[in-house]
């Protein structure tokens, strides 16, 4: 399979994913400029971390006009694999290619520490690979990660079990404590309805090696090798 | 024409600012204060033939990049 | 030049009144009318009023900075440049420096910081590096005052706007808290790059025609001064001067850093360097001057935010996120290219030229003609009288046995784990990026960050720290302690030095006592920096620390940066495992003079620093790093602020996840209280598994470093028998939450 | 009463966020704005026994708070 990891003026996460892609998972990957268009031959899109136009205005609010973001949403739409990190997620939730927003942490202050995930669904090709219930280990870096959804929208996302990760303590507890941003009901990452795209806060690729300290974020990314392998080139659709 | 335009969490939507505000001003001894909102205040020059065409461009400019509908309202006043 | 359309700019005359508001004194005016055969008009007396700044000319600290070792077999590039280099091995190289930013800082907390941040990242790419980490030093007055909180927060939160947003992990730093600091706080900012060897840039202006390129934001009327701000103390005056504040585009300076190295993947370029302090001035006369050439501007074209600006405002503007560049004839429009890929002006605004003079002109008509050398190698150079204070003789007089014992040793344990100066930093280094680029193995919380080296199996160590304490009681003393402390820092995780890079914070030069504190501060620093074998390899000095007649403490900070060949070697400050064993390398000495313990619990700041002895301090280090480098050690800790007891409860409080409980016998025969919380030097705390125990006493005999066997690691508790006993929970409640408890405060 | 404040860089203090919305604005097509600024957009009670009142407490609130005076200028409204 072939991964492409934007590149938008300002994203500071492009390189760590690629380098992890690359070197550390062995996968064929490249990079997308933003002015670009969306090649044909892409498997999963990665929208990285970062400070896209400076994260001035509002996150990720002027990302998604970029040129290359009508290509993201047709890929989207036809069933591609698009993942969103961070400010990935935050420009995703802008396209409105995920529900809710992204709204400044509770604590007014960026932070950056590690944190437990629980997932909590495992029928997508973002989670395949890791148990239901499974506790990550991962970074979070952001000041604005507190994930806001309406009250409808909330529960459709429930009914539709499209909460995919969320902050736990140490023993798998959504405690208030474990939130590092104040999100609603402690979600850290959340798909789309066909579940075939996929945004959350926390960074699988400053976490997919021992030396950095956990694994973890390996999960997510093996999982879309498992699915891009299993179900053929771009087929994922629920 | 001057646009002025401002833009501010929905009801119902956590405005952690607003509070942190709120409460520095009653620690600075401004207890009578209450219900403090944070918002952005933003203003612009635009080159239109008149007041309506200006309006519709600046309504157009919100809805799509300057406030996101899924958390903020926003408001704009235009200057002649 | 062409003839552009600008409006005729007619220039101010100059009077005595407007030299003075210069700050330049009446012989530098007299040396300036020789240098150019006549009265400068007022732009050339803007120009050389910045040039001759003690901020840009050095010019009182230039003779003594002199004495500072600079050369080493690692060295590829010394002080003079934009960053000092070394060689790290594989073709690569590691560019740093540090730099002050105390002046704005107090101004504007956030903006100063942020700025500061963004100068100092300018500096390391302009050399064709990388930034790959930042870290910084931070003063600021006690938590009494006022403004502290303000400022604390205000600086943190600019350094993580920044740095965050840039995308450079900030990856360690040092927080001081000190009423010494409370008109007058510190903000050091550092960086360091990584470069190919074969693709370095320096700031030089070569090859007469060659075009001179403006590259990045647009000039406004910032920071105008800001050089000469740098160069005076605090007064009414200079709160007026507020609107020189600048404001920060991180996401500029991002597009800007990503231009920079991709322009320098080409052969167009000539030489680059940042406009920092004193603009387009200072970066086109010291490229001038680097390339023995002259320079000539055409104002005029320089991209303007501001409507108006006359050629005097534009020459000083210190509008952030700029570089000037001299490209190769005929290449102009390829470079262009790049930086509008990146969506950022680049705009040739003038050639480089023979004759060796800096020319502008506004409009086609000359506005500057100033000799190059008469700004650089000409500026006034002072040999400023020095004087040790009348006062250090009684600052040295400490009674030991006047000093009362405290009753629960077990209590002052806690007090100095709750000091702001010793307590956990996380409030602080959580607002901070420290991972971006996935190159952090050791980030804030050890005693050195470790960065590893992508496509190697190499790693940088790098810390930053200072004592303005220490230098206070004897600038001689603290000045080897600085040096020694971050060498040991890097031991501790396995890192030889390769150089360091220093920010010298002091009062004012024209104080006798200030001069001879600097002068002390630098033969100390020189001395250790012999001894260990570490090259200074860039720096920066600033002076005018005071307010009000009072200075700081002479602060010198140092980043030290080294290398690991083996990054999977690198040690962690925290025990491992119940069972080890826990030993002192080094010796306890009876020493309280400088201690935070004396500071906190006796209010006093007298005595004189612990005593050093240099060779001893090298066998230390060499027995750690040697044990590290056979694999031994679990564990090390040098011992710092708090002492040896703080030291024990820092391993034991342990990583962000694991406490581990230690039990340590003591049975030296000295005042209790010197025993755990005095600062002896020269020590670093280890642990090892039983087995490997004779293995590190074979090297240590070797290097002659002095080892002791305090105890072992495992239980609930730090027991230090026969003198305290806590939980480690207990210990880490006061440690982890104190600075966070003391900022909750205000909010009522 | 109400209070509405706005607050904004002062002239001549580099806006990125101002430049950069501009920019993005233009990108879009609209291609006649410019001057963009953006600023903080801050509404309160105030419990206030007249109008001069409350406009004294909400000087000084803005003065001391709620507006850097080093870099920004403020402005506000109050409605009854
Ligand atoms: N301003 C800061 N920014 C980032 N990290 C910091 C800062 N201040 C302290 N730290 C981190 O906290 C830890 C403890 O700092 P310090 O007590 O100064 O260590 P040491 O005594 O070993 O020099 C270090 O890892 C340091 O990097
Ligand atoms: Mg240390």
């Amino acid at each position: 399979m072939r991964w492409g990891v934007i590149v938008f003026p300002g994203s500071c996460d492009d390189q760590d994913v690629y380098d992890c892609l690359k070197h550390v998972l062995k996968q064929k990957v490249e990079f997308l400029w933003h002015k670009d268009r969306l090649g044909r031959d892409i498997d999963c899109v990665v929208l990285p971390g970062g400070f896209s136009y400076g994260d001035y205005l509002r996150c990720g609010a002027m990302a998604r006009f970029s040129p290359i973001m009508q290509g993201v949403v047709e890929f989207a739409r036809n069933g591609g694999l698009v993942l969103g990190i961070c400010n990935g997620f935050q420009i995703l939730c802008e396209a409105g290619l995920l529900p809710g927003a992204l709204t400044r942490n509770a604590s007014l202050q960026f932070v950056c520490r590690q944190v437990h995930l629980r997932v909590e669904e495992i029928d997508t090709p973002f989670t395949s690979a890791a148990k239901k219930g499974q506790l990550l280990k991962l970074p979070v870096k952001h000041g604005e990660g507190c994930y806001y959804a309406d009250p409808a929208t909330l529960e459709r996302l429930q009914k539709n079990r499209q909460i995919l990760v969320r902050y736990v303590d140490g023993k798998g507890r959504p405690t208030a404590a474990a939130n590092p941003n104040g999100s609603l009901e402690n979600i850290a990452g959340v798909c789309n309805e066909a579940r075939n795209v996929f945004g959350l806060m926390p960074h699988p690729e400053d976490a997919s090696e021992k030396l950095l300290g956990s694994e973890d974020g390996a999960k997510i990314f093996s999982s879309v090798i498992a699915a891009c392998g299993t179900r053929g080139k771009r087929a994922w659709v629920a | 024409m001057r646009v002025k335009i401002f833009v501010r969490l929905k009801e119902g939507v956590l405005d952690p600012q607003g509070k942190a505000v709120e409460r520095s001003l009653h620690t600075l001894g401004y207890e009578e204060v209450g219900d403090v909102r944070v918002g952005k205040y933003i203003e612009l020059e635009i080159a239109a033939p008149s007041r309506q065409a200006a309006e519709k461009r600046a309504r157009e400019m919100c809805d799509k990049l300057l406030a996101n509908p899924v958390i903020e309202d926003y408001r704009f006043e235009i200057q002649e | 030049m062409g003839r552009v359309a600008a409006k005729p700019f007619s220039q101010p005359a100059v009077t005595l009144a407007l030299i003075a508001a210069h700050g330049l004194t009446e012989e530098e005016h007299r040396k300036i009318v020789h240098l150019l055969g006549r009265e400068p008009n007022y732009t050339e007396l803007g120009v050389f009023s910045v040039m001759w700044s003690e901020h840009c000319s050095y010019k009182s600290s230039r003779v003594h900075l002199k004495l500072l070792p600079t050369e080493g077999k690692a060295v590829i590039q010394g002080p003079g440049e934009n960053a000092g280099i070394v060689d790290i091995g594989d073709g690569l190289c590691a560019a740093f420096k540090m730099e002050s930013h105390n002046h704005p800082s107090f101004i504007e907390p956030y903006q100063g910081a942020a700025t500061g941040v963004g100068g100092i990242l300018r500096d390391i790419f302009t050399m064709g590096a990388r930034p790959i980490a930042s870290l910084n030093s931070l003063r600021f007055g006690s938590f009494d005052h006022p403004r502290t909180r303000y400022l604390l927060g205000g600086v943190v939160a600019g350094i993580g706007g920044y740095g965050n947003c840039i995308g450079v992990p900030t990856v360690g730093g040092e927080v001081f808290f000190d009423e010494s600091y409370n008109a007058n706080i510190l903000v050091n900012a550092f960086t360091l790059g990584i470069a190919e060897k074969r693709r370095i840039f320096k700031g030089t202006a070569k090859g007469a025609g060659n075009p001179v390129m403006y590259v990045g934001a647009k000039t406004g009327r910032d920071g105008i001064h800001g050089a000469t701000m740098a160069s005076e103390a605090f007064s009414e005056e200079s709160e007026k001067r507020r609107p020189t504040v600048q404001v920060g585009d991180p996401f500029t300076e991002k597009l800007l850093l990503e231009a920079c190295l991709e322009l320098m993947k080409k052969n167009w370029l000539v030489g680059i360097q940042d406009m920092g302090a004193a603009g387009l001035t200072s970066s086109s006369v010291e490229m001038a001057a680097r390339g023995g050439a002259g320079i000539e501007l055409e104002l005029s074209r320089v991209p303007l935010r501001e409507t108006g600006m006359t050629p005097y405002e534009i020459l000083l503007s210190e509008s952030q996120e700029r570089m000037l560049l001299v490209a190769k004839k005929g290449q102009e429009n390829q470079v262009k290219k790049i930086f509008e890929r990146w969506d950022l002006d680049a705009v040739v605004v003038g050639k480089v030229t023979k004759d060796r003079t800096f020319r502008a002109f506004f409009g086609g008509a000359e506005v500057a003609a100033i000799p190059v050398a008469a700004l650089t190698s000409e500026a006034p150079v002072y040999h400023r009288p020095a004087e040790r204070p009348a006062t250090q003789d009684e600052l040295q007089r400490l009674e030991l046995e006047k000093v009362p014992q405290p009753e629960d040793l077990g209590v002052v344990l806690k007090q100095l784990l709750d000091s702001p100066n010793i307590a956990s930093k996380e409030w602080v280094f959580r607002q901070y990026d420290h991972l971006v680029r996935s190159n952090t193995v050791v980030g804030p919380g050890g005693d050195a960050a470790v960065i590893r080296i992508k496509g190697s199996h190499k790693a940088l160590a790098v810390t930053v720290d200072g004592n303005g304490r220490y230098c206070f009681l004897d600038p001689y003393v603290g000045g080897i302690l600085t040096v020694a402390e971050s060498a040991r820092n890097l031991a501790c995780v396995g890192a030889r030095p390769l150089g360091l890079t220093d920010c010298l914070n002091f009062g004012s030069p024209e104080r006798p006592e200030v001069m001879w504190q600097f002068s002390q501060v630098i033969q100390g620093m020189r001395d250790g920096c012999a001894a260990l074998g570490v090259p200074v390899v860039s720096g920066n000095v600033s002076f005018y620390n005071e307010t009000d007649g009072v200075p700081i403490y002479p602060t010198p900070t140092v980043g030290m940066v080294g290398l690991l060949s083996k990054v999977q070697r690198h040690v962690t400050p925290w025990f491992k495992s119940a069972g080890d064993l826990i030993v002192l390398l080094g010796r306890t000495r009876e020493e309280l003079g400088g201690s935070e313990y004396l500071k906190l619990v006796h209010g006093s700041v007298k005595g004189t620093p612990p005593w050093i002895d240099l060779r001893l301090e090298r066998a230390v280090q060499e027995s750690c790093l040697k044990a590290i480098e056979k694999g031994i050690l679990r564990s090390a800790h040098d011992v710092s602020d708090g002492g040896l007891a703080v030291a024990l409860a820092e391993c034991c409080i342990g990583g962000p996840e694991k406490s581990l409980g230690a039990r340590i016998e003591l049975r030296e025969m000295m005042r209790p209280d010197a025993l755990l919380f005095g600062e002896s030097q020269s020590r670093i705390v280890v642990s090892v598994k039983e087995k490997d125990l004779g293995r590190l006493r074979d090297i240590a005999a070797k290097e002659g470093a002095p080892l002791q066997i305090l105890g072992e690691v495992g239980g609930p508790r730090l027991a230090i028998q026969p003198l305290l006993q806590l939980p480690v929970e207990e210990l880490r409640a006061a440690w982890a939450g104190a600075l966070e408890r003391r900022l909750r405060r205000d909010e009522g």
